[in-house]
């Protein structure tokens, strides 16, 4: 396999307050590890997430963004997470178009009780993150060191 | 109808009858069992071992067959139905096999568990229909009470084989009530039979065939059938048990077309 | 690899999902015959004792008949440990439990094919 | 330019172990805006918060930073310490550095340097922080409770007590729920209808409790303080009012075929019915599935035989809308559906029955009016064998993955009461774990063993096998002697898992209470508060957050109803002030926002703006900010840029986007 272990990727998380960030929470509790990569951004809904700050992310040399939110159905707001797949659908097919990766963007639904699918899936997107290496495009040149 | 067809290394030799029934009967039922032109034995048990990819292939090369002609693949063997359909899952499920199958076999196009492996008897549950199979049974079995053995093969495991309830079946009684018997439901009809144990550990298989006789005796049945010719086997040994039949020679019977199968 | 991480990899299961309630052993119809009983299978991989499960008697008495697979409220799946070491056991040289000469006196005239094939499988390379 | 004081909390050695926070701090005090960062050992101890105080003053800041655990835990402390020291409590960020940071790390160096870097974005979130007010909202001094049994009793009793206003929402004619199908109670032996019917009568003669009986939550809508319920009363049938109760018309129904849910199906009853004699209300429903009546338009024998003329074929569903401050779920628990686990034969043989089946046979009232026998053919079991944890403690899709906790007891119970009646009856139980955590429960358990002489085999079943002389072999393991043993049982008893109720998910959608894998609804805190929703104003009582057994649904259920009583207090509730807001000078009037809005917050009024220098009367979005609940689907969706969400702006999360890859 040529992962490059060196190659510490930068990832985004978005994670709704009412779930994603209390399963979070709850693998932090249960002390289930995921890499140091992932950083977590708290917005109150998935709905919050504008796809502007997922393209920031990538111009700033982000390597993967991953948004994380209520089961469908069980958004504390009632449909928030249902505008946040339609709008990320539509984001992740224009960004692959333009050359990211659809395995550098992600939606996750995990609930305040699964911080062992917090866990899972952090450590898999990071896998999948490392695998593909260091994201080229997008990066604003002037944001490298 | 066209299935592709696995007779499997026993239904050509001493199990003659389980094929040669099944085919008629299909026939006037309406649909055609083709055998596969370049079949080999499947084995006999399901490899278990994650690092087993060469016991595997055999199996891998009839689901292939089948795909390029694009046919379901019946099977009437208990065993080889087992094999086919727990390999087709690993095809289809575990990616580690599937990559190794497909280095070893090199096919013109990667199998990945396109196949659908269907039971001779899930046939007539799903495609023919035990209501239809009624309508033509020409001789009804009307008396006979009739105890299905299944044997584990058939039904285990419940969630790979997905036939029927792996606890409690309904498939071959709903058969037998379709041909017009009785079917007898005794608690043993999923208990092993001793399979290959009987080779060297004969006495080991007849306590578990007297049992599953006692129990079928028990409850007034007058016979068995079965899809396995080791089960036959091992239940035949019994002394004093009851008379066993491939499933496939009652079901020619009723149809009228037993005569002249062999 | 030591031979337990060896029998792990061959199984695919993992010991230590058992909650040691003994279904498989309720449930196994060779049980009578086994020196080490099922859920024991479980416990001597756990324990790493794969050397005793290599001698056992057990791996030559089990049917295949996946009743304790099937009723395992937990997924550990004890016979296929037990086939892991079967595998460990034929795959080295003198392992077999079944040898050519043996079998024609053991053969009837009903005798299907299959069962020839199975056991071959089952206790040979 | 914000003057920012940055607070690393060691939080013992939770974080200081993983996390060099020395080190945070001193990278802390390189940030822009941040004029002082010090660490200490528990920064929500009150000589940390002093701490904080005393550099408010000294440092003269205007922002505060807490590098500690999730915000979820100490937001709220460490805002109200602000407050305490003259400083907006919306100017505070919390760098959360123990459950997303030390707990899942193992590095030092690592964890350090992702700890630098949270806390690197929070401090840039707060350089464009602004203070907040917080705004008001008013409290309905009136409670929902969805459920009707012992839980639901027991809450809106004490709420009622209290002096609020309560209403209970039961999906069955009658309130009682599981704990009135109950015979006996451990570890007492109480009988069960003994001390539940009183509390049910002071339910329904309290003048603040109204019951609502066969009826369901259709609709919720709004927030803590102020929902708005829909309830759908189903059509009963039977005139509440005139009813008399005499029972007149059950006893003469002609169709008497519909299995008794209240007898779990062992036997039939009317199609007028009540579930049970000592049902509250005494108000029969007619079953319109069953009913002749209704099928066929002909029999109308009820009618007839009412003397109070209270049948009424024509009712209708009806609609009732009511406003509550708070609601309580209390929507409880039923066995699982044994259809997977027919290696116990339980479809196969009548006498292979589940533990609450055995409740009903055991009970005067039930099926066999409290004869222990055989419901094949009637006979006295001579040989009983309980099995314990079936469906639960599974790890594969046949059962569920936790321990359904009242099994254990309720089977000691069984055990002994078998024993205690029928003295020559055999009684051996299955077990995996005995477990009796619970006041005086293992001496119970030890009771049933030392002297009820009942035959405990540590091992689980494999096969129950029904013979043709009727009885039942069953195959099981006994793991001490390491044998595998035959018994020849009359009669087979499932300790069956239990689950929530059917229909919980849907409740806990409407009222966007969040909910488990297993369908348990999750609590705000599993150990701090375990009686609370995370949802504001939805509480939890009794099974549906977990399984338990009566004294811990009825502590559940008390404490819920403080809970509720401490919210209705209050006159004014402080509302969220992150809320959306509109640039009229970026606004358009499009409309978008108000289409995504889920609270219809969103309104537009014509009003004059200066767009530099040009005066013009504009279409303009404007958020009611009592309605608004900070979702931010609006912001998103806003082409213009012109909406915004208070605290969690746009330029905010851009900064902490930034912050994160530098």
């Amino acid at each position: 396999m040529s992962v490059n272990q060196e190659f510490r990727p930068k990832i985004v998380a978005f994670c709704c307050n009412w779930c994603s960030y209390a399963g979070a929470d709850l693998a932090g509790s249960s002390r289930l590890s995921y890499p140091a990569d992932v950083k977590i951004i708290r917005v109150p809904c998935s709905c919050r997430v504008n796809p502007m700050f997922i393209l920031r992310a990538f111009e700033k040399g982000a390597d993967g963004v991953i948004l994380c939110g209520c089961h469908p159905g069980d958004c504390h707001y009632s449909t928030g997470n249902y505008y946040a797949r339609r709008r990320m659908t539509l984001l992740f097919s224009m960004l692959d178009f333009m050359g990211v990766e659809n395995g550098r963007t992600r939606v996750e639904w995990v609930s305040a009780a699964e911080g062992v699918k917090f866990s899972t899936v952090m450590n898999d997107f990071v896998e999948k993150i490392r695998s593909l290496g260091e994201n080229v495009r997008l990066g604003d040149l002037r944001c490298k060191k | 109808m066209i299935f592709s067809y696995y007779p499997g290394c026993t239904l050509r030799n001493k199990a003659k009858d389980l094929d040669a029934y099944a085919r008629a009967s299909a026939e006037a039922l309406g649909f055609t069992l083709q055998e596969l032109d370049n079949w080999q034995c499947c084995g006999g048990v399901y490899p278990l071992g994650t690092d087993e990819i060469a016991s595997k292939l055999s199996s891998v090369r009839a689901l292939a067959e089948a795909k390029d002609k694009g046919q379901d693949l019946v099977t009437l063997c208990s065993a080889c139905h087992h094999v086919l359909k727990r390999v087709n899952d690993d095809m289809t499920n575990v990616e580690d096999i599937r990559t190794r199958a497909n280095n070893y076999m090199k096919l013109a196009e990667p199998y990945a568990g396109e196949t659908k492996v269907l039971h001779f008897l899930e046939v007539l549950r799903d495609v023919v229909g035990f209501d239809t199979l009624k309508e033509k049974v020409v001789n009804p079995l009307t008396g006979q009470k009739i105890a299905a053995y299944y044997g584990c093969l058939l039904l285990r495991p419940g969630k790979i084989m997905a036939l029927d309830d792996p606890e409690n079946p309904k498939l071959l009684e709903d058969f037998i009530r379709a041909l017009g018997a009785e079917p007898v439901v005794y608690p043993y009809r999923n208990e092993c039979c001793g399979g290959y144990i009987s080779l060297k550990e004969p006495d080991m298989a007849k306590n578990m065939c007297n049992t599953i006789n006692e129990s079928a005796k028990g409850f007034g049945a007058e016979c068995f059938i079965t899809a396995c010719p080791l089960c036959r086997y091992n239940l035949n040994k019994t002394e004093q048990g009851l008379p066993v039949y491939y499933f496939t020679e009652l079901l020619a019977e009723a149809l009228g077309v037993k005569e002249g199968a062999l | 690899m030591n031979a337990k991480e060896q029998v792990q990899q061959i199984s695919g299961v993992n010991p230590y999902k058992c909650m040691k309630c003994g279904k498989c052993s309720a449930t196994c119809p060779a049980y009578e015959e086994m020196d080490i009983k099922p859920h024991q299978f479980v416990s001597y991989v756990q324990s790493g004792n794969i050397e005793a499960l290599a001698a056992c008697k057990s791996m030559w008495k089990c049917l295949s008949c996946f009743a304790c697979v099937e009723r395992c409220p937990r997924d550990v799946q004890p016979g296929r440990i037990l086939d892991a070491a079967r595998q460990i056991v034929v795959r080295q040289r003198g392992g077999n439990y079944l040898t050519a000469e043996e079998i024609p006196p053991l053969v009837d005239e009903d005798l299907p094919q299959q069962l020839l094939v199975s056991a071959y499988r089952r206790y040979k390379r | 330019m914000q003057r920012i004081g940055v607070f690393v909390c060691h939080c013992g050695s939770n974080i200081a172990a993983t996390v060099d926070v020395k080190k945070v701090a001193e990278m802390a005090r390189l940030e822009p805006g941040v004029v002082f960062a010090d660490d200490y050992q528990y920064m929500c101890s009150e000589a940390g918060q002093a701490k904080i105080g005393a550099a408010i003053k000294e440092y003269n800041l205007t922002g505060l930073v807490v590098c500690s655990c999730s915000p979820r835990m100490h937001e709220a402390t460490f805002r109200k310490c602000a407050e305490r020291y003259g400083l907006n409590p919306y100017m505070v960020e919390i760098a959360n550095i123990r459950e997303h940071c030390s707990w899942i790390h193992k590095d030092m160096e690592e964890a350090t340097q992702k700890a630098v870097i949270l806390a690197r974005a929070a401090i840039a979130k707060v350089n464009l922080n602004a203070p907040l007010q917080a705004g008001e909202s008013r409290v309905t001094k009136r409670a929902l409770v969805i459920g009707g049994g012992i839980a639901g009793i027991q809450t809106a009793l004490d709420i009622a007590d209290a002096g609020y206003e309560v209403d209970i929402v039961e999906k069955t004619p009658s309130i009682g729920g599981r704990m009135s199908q109950l015979d006996k109670t451990f570890p007492t032996l109480d009988c069960s209808a003994c001390i539940l019917t009183p509390k049910m009568v002071d339910a329904a003669g309290h003048e603040k409790i109204k019951i609502y009986t066969y009826s369901e939550v259709e609709k919720v809508s709004g927030f803590v303080g102020d929902f708005t319920v829909d309830i759908r009363k189903k059509a009963r049938s039977v005139d509440e009012a005139k009813c008399t109760g005499c029972g007149v018309c059950q006893e003469k129904c002609p169709s008497k075929k519909t299995p008794s849910e209240f007898n779990r199906g062992l036997n039939n009853r009317s199609a007028i019915y009540t579930p049970f004699a000592q049902a509250i209300p005494n108000v029969p429903v007619i079953d319109r599935e069953a009913c002749i009546k209704f099928k066929t338009g002909k029999c109308g024998v009820c009618e007839k035989v009412c003397q109070a003329g209270a049948i009424n074929y024509a009712q209708e569903d009806e609609i009732i809308t009511e406003k509550y401050g708070a609601i309580v779920v209390a929507t409880g628990f039923d066995t699982i559906k044994l259809d997977k686990y027919d290696e116990y034969a339980y479809s196969q043989s009548k006498d292979v029955i589940t533990s609450l089946e055995l409740e009903r046979i055991m009970n005067a009232a039930g099926p066999t009016k409290g004869h222990l026998e055989r419901l094949s053919d009637g006979k006295a079991p001579k040989e009983i064998v309980f099995v314990q944890c079936v469906g639960s403690r599974c790890s594969d899709e046949r059962g569920k993955p936790y321990c359904s906790k009242i099994c254990c007891m309720y089977t000691a119970k069984h055990a002994m009461l078998i024993r205690d009646k029928y003295p020559d009856v055999n009684v051996t139980v299955f077990y995996i774990d005995v477990r009796t955590p619970g006041k005086n429960f293992d001496e119970f358990y030890r009771r049933a063993v030392e002297e009820y002489g009942v035959n405990y085999i540590k091992g689980q079943v494999g096969k129950v096998a029904p013979q043709p002389d009727g009885s039942l072999l069953v195959q099981g393991s006994d793991l001490i002697d390491n044998k595998q043993i035959k018994i020849k049982a009359d009669m087979v008893v499932l300790a069956t898992a239990i689950e929530p109720n059917q229909g919980v998910r849907n409740i806990a959608t409407m009222l966007t209470a969040s909910i488990d894998t297993n369908n348990f609804l999750t609590e705000a805190h599993p150990k701090l508060r375990p009686v609370e929703s995370p949802t504001a104003g939805v509480f939890l009582s009794g099974v549906c957050q977990g399984p338990k057994d009566i004294p811990e649904t009825v502590s559940q259920a008390g404490a819920a109803a403080v809970k509720v009583i401490g919210l209705l207090a209050k006159d004014k509730l402080t509302t969220n002030p992150c809320t959306a807001q509109a640039d009229e000078l970026l606004c358009n009037g499009c409309s978008n926002c108000a289409k995504v809005c889920p609270y219809g917050a969103i309104t537009y009024e014509t009003r004059q703006v200066n767009d530099h220098g040009i005066r013009e009367d504009r279409r303009i979005a404007v958020v009611n900010k009592a309605l608004c609940q900070g979702c931010g689907a609006c912001t998103v969706t806003c082409p213009s840029g012109a909406m915004d969400l208070q605290g969690f702006s746009n330029r905010q999360l851009i900064a902490e986007v930034d912050a994160i890859c530098r």
